[in-house]
């Protein structure tokens, strides 16, 4: 079932390449098809799964097939709740992706899907590969049609902000690639058996040394990802030029995979090393929002204004996960799902202006609910979801990362808590020269059509959804978070046991995995 | 018989080498850089004889015989490119034939 | 049916719902209907819950719609809490906000967005009642910030002029400084108490803190941030003036009846803490007494109508934080709910006004109205008796009173919490009347052009008629001893214990600020009817003061170069990145490399010759010399 | 010599007589297609010849030669190498106007050189397998005399090639008359029992390694190999950047382990820095290059840096790493320069990056094609150039080499800039590529197949390493 996901997508991607030689309309079709099925297999999994989910079993689907076998190279794939949630924001936003793509795109349509496709297929491969090597594999792979989605159909510095996002994400992505061999050989000197699975690699003893080495190579390829101050220039441009379907896909899904990897390896890999840097990394996180929100603030070009809101609410995600409990790492989940939601939701608003008025700065804006008062509450909507109301999704992320965090460190918690003011400086400034105010420019523009309200109806509903009742998703997240949290306090344990043998029993249920 | 120490005979190879080094680097002539290259090969022969007799093995003759056939292969080829270069340039000066760079 | 207690804040919710999906194509008066009409039913609803909550006799009843979250031991749900304190706010409410509904749907008439205004106040009030209704403190900061967006859109509802939204947005952010601190303040709470109840949280603070407890005071103070936000109580008090940009109705409901007292309601909810943590409470009523004078002040300058109602407002809820300072919790309560009355009539009236004189808002152009719109002149004049405390007749007086004597009297009150409500009420007072015989006597300067309707006229007169006669079911023991409010509260509030040897002196208090209200009526007379010179003199030869007084003692200006400007100029300094130069730095090293190495491939052979030669003598020194 | 000698020999016999027969079949008649068809065949029939030897086989022909699984692999790397500059060479001589029948003889005798360079174990062996190489390439290079820049490439290349061979040859005379053997089993014997290395030695050695270092084109002694690039004919280029370079590394790997090299740090010195250097240096003389022949010279460079990274490894999964490393590298280079002869016309090469601007909205196939070769050289996944890569950071870090492989991983982002750069261009939308030579498609059915061919095995290699792991793992 898990290869099928992949699979499905890879080959709609050639086939939507191909057919669109023919018939570009039969290609955009198909590309719907191929992620709204997709789509459907991942919810029919989550109905089917969502009933029975304990906190034992935390490992729903798994697939493993060798693969190089010398090296110890699998083809894994599980399915745990973060996954699950993970991917059903892939999909969803996937189908949105196309559907924003419909007119936007005229250009070479059949080269565009292959890439757009071929990006959710490498981004379902790092929320489900087990096998560290698979998962850089897949890390690549997500990049070089990524690159070209914002190269070819990008805005009109395009090149420069692709070649910054193509560089910077390699960079750290090596450096991932060195810790993952790293540890691989550490490991398998130890046991004999060279592996690069997740599972056996995480009873790997490491002394703090090589651990705090190792864990940076994996840090740096998340925090770049993620992004997180001081290394984050590369986002505003690659937002600011990627078509709209890029950045949507930049900032709803590639964000969150660098999210994904701090849960799923830095801390359950690294416990005590990450704990040892955790104040660190929450300083680097309030940076960020900190940081962020200062520079979103100024910016007059509306993409790279919400791409700076992006910098500041990514440094949530940052505190939250350093913060060791239960509370913030659900907050860190649903803040990948709802900041997915409600940038994206943005970053289409401003495609929508940019198909209509042909500019994305604001200044030239103003006075456009009047014209277009469906996407002005669209965007209320959204751009109160950035600062964080109650009531929608972003709050309920938010408040969880920082009632969390204040257990772990409190100064830094009130430092990002006054992040929420500037949060609501620069997201109010959205409405106020866009939408409010008078209009400068005699504009004549039309109200959503029906398709870009199936767009953004969507959206809306699932932010409120999300704010109203995220219980849902916290239990299909729980099992994977109270793993994470279990190996943090092992670690924890551990060091007040002066480095005593690690014990056998992992917080990972790894019997499953055998077939 | 008395004969000079091998240190002699490699110090004589070594002077030729370095003499004809030296002069492919001062001269501009391609041709004059051709026949400095070829000595500093037969230096490398010379080295080669004496190291054979040092050890009373036919291997350092053999050596410097291949040296000899390959030298004279290069020497035949180079003309013909020194030819050529001519007629394109209608010089000789090696620093003339820097149409590639960067 | 206390059992659809729930129901109450979703009709307003609904409507809000259907106004802002389908408002658009509805006829005005259907969209008045769905607007006004929801609120109506919510108001019916809650005589009625009321009536059963009395009846029952419990002391409180919960209600829970669903669980909101419920994570490592932080859960939370949508719950309603009634007890006598959320029961009195709903009613204000929903009732007063009926009636501002009412008079919008006739304020708002010719406006084109007026769907879109019956959405946002719908919403509000919906929040509004969430936020008085919650029964744990996420819910209610969910409430908070909901009438804090509501705030936001209705004082920017005339969007197409920038001042409005500029407002707006000061109005949302400033609110948001002390939302900030009160969202510390539940983080705290949670780390302590394991739980952000309300209830649970007032039935542990006891048994886990002492009285004074340093815990305890942050996080009152932490509370009282949210709250002076909210309430625009020193130091975050600017904001109100300037949402005076928004719609008179809104000004009445939100700015003056119901959202500014939210931190009254926070305060008073969660008394308990504010008991255990006296600094705090003293922190309360010094910040009343201070706002109040300043407030106070402010208003005897202004020249725009609302801004004096506004400022007004400020120093009314002043006296209510200097009520909850000495403990008086009740006479806060009290006083919101007189205040609610009488402060939306007046904002309600000068809407009138201002609308029958074409959107004029300075005073000094208004004048001679007392015989043209004679209704409004005289339901303006009950509430600025009131508000201006005249003895015996008005709400005003016994509510205020009450403070003033328990800011002498009360166990925590002193000479100096009275002096400043006693000032208080004298400057009150002058600014009240001053507005009426400015606006309603003297010259007409500017002709009326809309004479208002029923809409607007019916709702007066029920507020005036509130504000005389909601006075009487409390009254003080020196007249007639009646107690129904704060016996209504005394189960949920404790009462003040006054200090020793006060008693005999009440009366003595009542009628010194009785005869100060009327001086400053009277002089308000002198200066403006009788001898308009003086006042000019008074303002000329004080001109800086009146500049500093109008300008509502610089603090706008003072924040502007403490906060807003030093950000901006950081923000806008640095809107390419600075962090981005050092990237572009890395790369002009690599371009400067590759120049130099580039130079190296000159194309000429001897160059190359003499790479080789050079990497030949460096390979065999190294060789040589690096010897293992 | 006995006659199994002479059977194990056969590849050199095949390939000799091989270009015999086309020397008599030009002096018969010139006839492009049967001289090509000759080529071919004669090269496949190496192969299957060699293919059918076991990897175990292990017979020494001595003292010049010998033949095992690492000889035998390396003589079938580069008989297809060969086969494949061959058969681009078709349609890139069959536009052109010179006689084309003696390329083929000279192609043959470059990868007899190859072949013996590969299986030599003795200092004769290898000056004579390396001079037959290198004889062969001069005339190679400056095989299009019409070009200008051939003959200028060809002189460079000759002065250059001879003045290393010198420092080659007078670093083995110096080790000869230390040691009395030119055996490299000898010569380590010796140094064994020595304990020290003599001066002589030392020097000796260090000269020599001018000598290869100048055949494997790194820093410092790569500064020939762009000019030599651009100048020779396309095929020939990647003739050069593959075979010449690859028969040395396998030299290399030879020489050094039958010497035991990795326990003398000094050795190993010397190599680290030469890493060092040529990454850097190659990576950034790339940069901004706007001639691709030049900009996979510069490239080249920075790949055998990365290859010594892998060798100085060393161990068997170093030793495996360089290996893979080149058959990657191979399949990608030569699949890079076959684009660009097939994309070449009468008068020049496209060599200039605005040659391939928009290349993808023209010729979305050879586009793709050179975007996935340019991507295996930066090492993305998918591709072998990624495995490769993959391959050389592990033994990098297995025998804890992390001052080389860190460099290694600046220098792949380094490098990604003027992969992507290329890439860029071809995908550039705005400007229309210029107006080019009619196609032949006949012509260019045998390079497509080929092309075809190493595409595929790029991405098979790519996504199923395993088969070539194991056989690499076997011949070791």
């Amino acid at each position: 079932m898990l290869p099928l996901l992949i699979i499905i997508l890879l080959t709609g991607g050639i086939a939507a390449g191909i057919i669109a030689y023919w018939n570009q309309a039969a290609c955009r079709w198909l590309s719907l098809i191929t992620v709204v099925v997709d789509f459907a297999i991942i919810l029919f999994i989550w109905i089917e799964e969502g009933l029975s989910m304990t906190l034992t079993d935390s490992w729903l689907r798994d697939s493993h097939i060798p693969w190089i076998p010398s090296f110890g190279i699998s083809f894994h794939l599980a399915l745990d709740g973060l996954s699950l949630l993970m991917l059903v924001l892939t999909f969803f936003l996937g189908i949105l992706a196309v559907l924003i793509s419909w007119k936007e795109i005229q250009y070479r349509v059949g080269f565009f899907h292959f890439n757009l496709l071929w990006v959710l297929a490498g981004i379902t491969g790092v929320f489900l590969t087990m096998d560290l090597f698979l998962f850089y594999f897949f890390w690549e792979v997500m990049l070089i049609p990524m690159y070209f989605l914002i190269g070819i159909w990008g805005h009109e510095n395009r090149q420069y902000a692709a070649y910054k996002f193509f560089i910077f994400t390699q960079a750290s992505g090596l450096l991932m690639l060195l810790a993952i061999l790293g540890l691989y050989f550490i490991h398998g000197e130890q046991t004999g058996i060279y592996s690069f699975d997740y599972f056996a690699l995480l009873n790997t003893t490491l002394s703090p040394d090589t651990a705090r080495w190792l864990m940076l190579g994996f840090l740096a390829a998340f925090i770049v990802k993620l992004p997180v101050v001081p290394l984050h220039t590369w986002l505003p441009d690659a937002h600011t030029e990627a078509p709209t379907a890029g950045s949507l896909l930049l900032a709803g899904l590639l964000l969150k995979t660098g999210a994904y990897g701090l849960i799923r390896f830095v801390i359950p890999l690294f416990p005590s090393a990450a704990q040892s840097i955790a104040p660190w990394a929450m300083l680097l996180g309030v940076v960020g929002i900190l940081y962020g929100a200062i520079q979103a603030y100024s910016q007059t070009d509306f993409k790279r204004l919400v791409a700076y809101t992006s910098v500041s609410h990514m440094g949530f995600i940052m505190l939250g996960v350093f913060s060791f409990n239960e509370l913030a790492t659900q907050g860190v989940v649903m803040q990948m799902i709802t900041h997915g939601i409600s940038t994206g939701a943005l970053f289409i608003l401003a495609g929508i202006l940019y198909e209509r008025i042909h500019t994305r700065d604001i200044t030239q804006m103003g006075g456009l609910w009047s014209k277009v008062p469906f996407m002005g509450v669209a965007a209320m909507v959204f751009v109160m979801a950035s600062l964080g109301l109650p009531g929608l999704g972003n709050f309920v992320a938010e408040f969880l990362i920082l009632v969390g965090s204040w257990q772990a460190n409190q100064p830094l918690t009130i430092l990002a808590t006054a992040g929420l003011v500037v949060a609501t400086a620069y997201s109010l400034r959205i409405m106020q020269k866009v939408y409010l105010g008078s209009s400068m420019q005699g504009y004549i523009l039309t109200d959503l059509s029906l398709r870009e309200k199936l767009i953004l109806v969507p959206m809306c509903i699932v932010i409120i959804w999300l704010g109203l009742f995220p219980q849902q998703v916290i239990n299909t997240a729980r099992s994977t978070v109270a793993n994470t949290m279990h190996a943090g306090n092992h670690a924890t344990i551990h060091q007040k046991q002066d480095q005593e043998e690690v014990p056998n029993t992992s917080a990972f249920n790894t019997e499953r995995r055998e077939p | 018989m008395k004969t000079l120490p091998i240190e002699s005979g490699l110090l004589l190879a070594g002077v030729l080498f370095t003499l004809g080094l030296i002069s492919v680097l001062v001269r501009r002539n391609i041709i004059f850089m051709l026949i400095s290259v070829e000595i500093m090969l037969n230096a490398a022969g010379l080295a080669f004889i004496v190291a054979g007799s040092r050890w009373a093995q036919a291997d350092g003759q053999v050596m410097f015989i291949f040296i000899l056939t390959m030298a004279a292969a290069e020497v035949s080829v180079g003309l013909a490119l020194i030819l050529q270069i001519y007629h394109h340039l209608k010089t000789l000066d090696s620093d003339a034939a820097d149409r590639m760079n960067g | 049916m206390l059992n659809s207690l729930w129901l109450i804040p979703t009709f307003p919710f609904l409507g809000a719902l259907i106004l802002v999906l389908v408002g658009s194509r509805l006829s005005r008066q259907v969209a008045a209907r769905i607007g006004a009409g929801s609120v109506g039913l919510a108001a019916l609803l809650t005589m009625a819950v009321g009536y059963d909550f009395l009846n029952s006799g419990v002391g409180a009843y919960q209600y829970t719609a669903w669980n909101w979250f419920d994570v490592a031991g932080l859960s939370t749900s949508f719950a309603f809490y009634l007890d006598p304190l959320s029961l009195i706010f709903i009613f204000v409410i929903t009732f007063v906000g009926f009636l501002i509904h009412i008079y919008s749907v006739e304020f708002m008439k010719e406006d084109e967005g007026f769907a879109r205004f019956f959405a946002y106040l719908n919403l509000f009030v919906c929040s509004m009642l969430i936020l008085v209704l919650a029964d744990n403190l996420v819910l209610l900061y969910l409430g908070w910030e909901g009438v804090g967006l509501c705030s936001y859109l209705l004082i920017g509802f005339w969007y197409s002029e920038a001042k409005n939204g500029y407002a707006a947005r000061k109005a949302f952010i400033i609110t948001r400084v002390g939302d900030t601190a009160m969202a510390i303040g539940l983080f705290m709470l949670f780390s302590i108490f394991h739980t952000l109840n309300i209830q649970d949280i007032l039935t542990q603070a006891p048994q886990v803190w002492v009285a004074g407890t340093s815990m305890a005071v942050v996080i009152a103070f932490l509370l009282l941030g949210g709250a002076v936000g909210k309430s625009a109580q020193l130091p975050l008090q600017t904001w109100l003036p300037d949402a005076m940009a928004g719609p008179s109705p809104v000004s009445a409901l939100i700015h003056a009846a119901t959202m500014v007292t939210a931190g009254v309601y926070l305060i008073t909810r969660m008394h308990t803490i504010y008991e255990l943590a006296p600094l705090a409470q003293l922190w309360v009523g010094i910040i009343g007494a201070v706002t109040l004078l300043l407030a106070g002040c402010s208003a005897l300058t202004q020249f725009d109508l609302k801004r004096v109602l506004a400022y007004s407002t400020i120093s009314q809820i002043g006296y209510m934080f200097l009520a909850m300072g000495v403990g008086a919790w009740s006479s806060a309560v009290f006083h919101f709910m007189i205040h609610a009355f009488f402060k939306a009539l007046l904002f309600l009236g000068a809407g009138a006004v201002i609308m029958a004189l074409h959107h004029e808002h300075d005073m000094f152009r208004m004048g001679g109205l007392k015989n043209k719109l004679p209704v409004i002149y005289w339901t303006f004049l009950i509430g600025a008796a009131s508000l201006a405390a005249l003895p015996f007749v008005t709400a005003g007086f016994y509510s205020k009173d009450q403070i003033l004597w328990l800011a002498w009297a009360g166990e925590k009150g002193n000479v100096w919490f009275f002096l400043a409500a006693l000032t208080g009420a004298f400057i009150t007072a002058i600014y009240t009347f001053r507005m009426v015989f400015i606006t309603f006597f003297g010259k007409a300067k500017t002709q009326v052009s809309h004479v208002p309707g029923k809409r607007i006229t019916i709702p007066l007169v029920v507020l005036s008629i509130l504000s005389v006669f909601g006075g009487f079911i409390e009254l003080p023991h020196t007249l007639g001893h009646f107690t129904l409010f704060s016996d209504f509260l005394s189960l949920l509030l404790p009462s003040v214990s006054l200090r020793e040897g006060v008693e005999s002196s009440e009366w003595i208090l009542q009628g010194i600020a009785g005869l100060l209200a009327l001086t400053g009526v009277y002089m308000a007379y002198v200066f403006y009817i009788r001898s308009p010179r003086i006042s000019d003199e008074i303002k000329s030869s004080t001109y800086v003061l009146h500049q500093f007084w109008l300008q509502g003692w610089n603090v706008d200006a003072l924040y502007n170069f403490l906060f807003v400007r030093p950000f901006v100029y950081i923000s806008t300094l640095n809107k390419n990145d600075v962090i981005d130069k050092f990237y572009t730095m890395l790369v002009r090293a690599t371009e400067f490399f590759n120049g130099v190495f580039v130079k190296t491939q000159s194309g000429i052979l001897r160059w190359y010759v003499m790479g080789i030669v050079v990497g030949a003598i460096l390979i065999i020194t190294i060789s040589l010399f690096v010897q293992p | 010599m006995t006659i199994y000698d002479m059977i194990s020999l056969a590849p050199l016999w095949i390939l000799s007589s091989a270009a015999i027969l086309i020397f008599f079949s030009i002096s018969i008649k010139r006839n492009h297609k049967v001289i090509f068809v000759i080529t071919v065949l004669s090269l496949m029939a190496d192969f299957a010849f060699v293919s059918t030897y076991s990897i175990h086989h292990l017979h020494s022909i001595e003292p010049l030669l010998v033949i095992d699984g690492f000889g035998v692999f390396n003589i079938g790397l580069i008989l297809l190498t060969t086969l494949v500059v061959t058969l681009i060479s078709y349609a890139y001589f069959e536009q052109r106007e010179e006689r084309k029948e003696e390329y083929y003889i000279l192609m043959i005798l470059a990868a007899l050189g190859a072949i013996m360079l590969v299986i030599s174990k003795h200092f004769v062996s290898l000056f004579l397998g390396l001079e037959i190489l290198s004889v062969s390439l001069y005339a190679l290079i400056a095989y299009l005399r019409k070009r200008e820049r051939s003959d200028e490439a060809g002189i460079k290349y000759l002065i250059l090639a001879a003045f290393s061979s010198a420092f080659l040859l007078f670093g083995m005379a110096l080790v000869y008359a230390t040691t009395g053997s030119m055996e490299f089993a000898g010569i380590a014997a010796w140094i064994t029992r020595a304990h020290e290395m003599p001066v002589m030695v030392i020097t000796g050695f260090g000269m020599m390694i001018v000598g290869i270092g100048f055949k494997l084109g790194i820093v410092p002694f790569h500064m020939w190999a762009p000019d030599v690039y651009e100048g020779s004919p396309a095929p020939v280029t990647a003739f050069i950047a593959t075979v010449s370079k690859g028969g040395m590394i396998a030299l290399l790997v030879r020489f050094f382990n039958t010497l035991n090299g990795y326990q003398y740090t000094t050795f190993m010195l010397v190599f680290t820095i030469l890493a060092i250097a040529s990454m850097f240096i190659g990576n950034i003389l790339a940069l901004r290059q706007n001639n691709v022949k030049r900009l996979l010279a510069y490239s080249s460079i920075a790949h055998l840096g990365y290859v010594l990274v892998a060798f100085l490894a060393g161990e068997k999964l170093g030793m495996e790493a360089v290996i893979f490393y080149l058959v990657a590298y191979f399949i990608t280079t030569l699949g890079a320069f076959g684009i660009l002869a097939t994309l070449s016309d009468k008068d020049r090469d496209a060599e200039l990056l605005e040659d391939y601007r928009g290349l993808l909205w023209k010729r979305p196939l050879t586009a793709i094609v050179f975007s996935a070769m340019l991507l295996s050289l930066a090492g993305i996944p998918l591709t072998a150039g990624f495995v490769g890569k993959f391959y050389v950071i592990a033994a990098g870090i297995h025998t804890h080499r992390w001052l080389l492989v860190i460099i290694l991983v600046i220098n792949s982002v380094i490098g990604l800039y003027y992969y992507i750069k290329l890439i860029a261009v071809m995908f550039d939308q705005k400007q229309e590529p210029r107006p080019s030579q009619d196609l032949h498609p006949l012509v260019y059915i045998v390079s497509s197949v080929t092309m075809a061919i190493l595409v595929l095995s790029l991405f098979w290699i790519g996504v199923n390493p395993e088969g070539m792991m194991t056989l690499i793992r076997s011949v070791l």
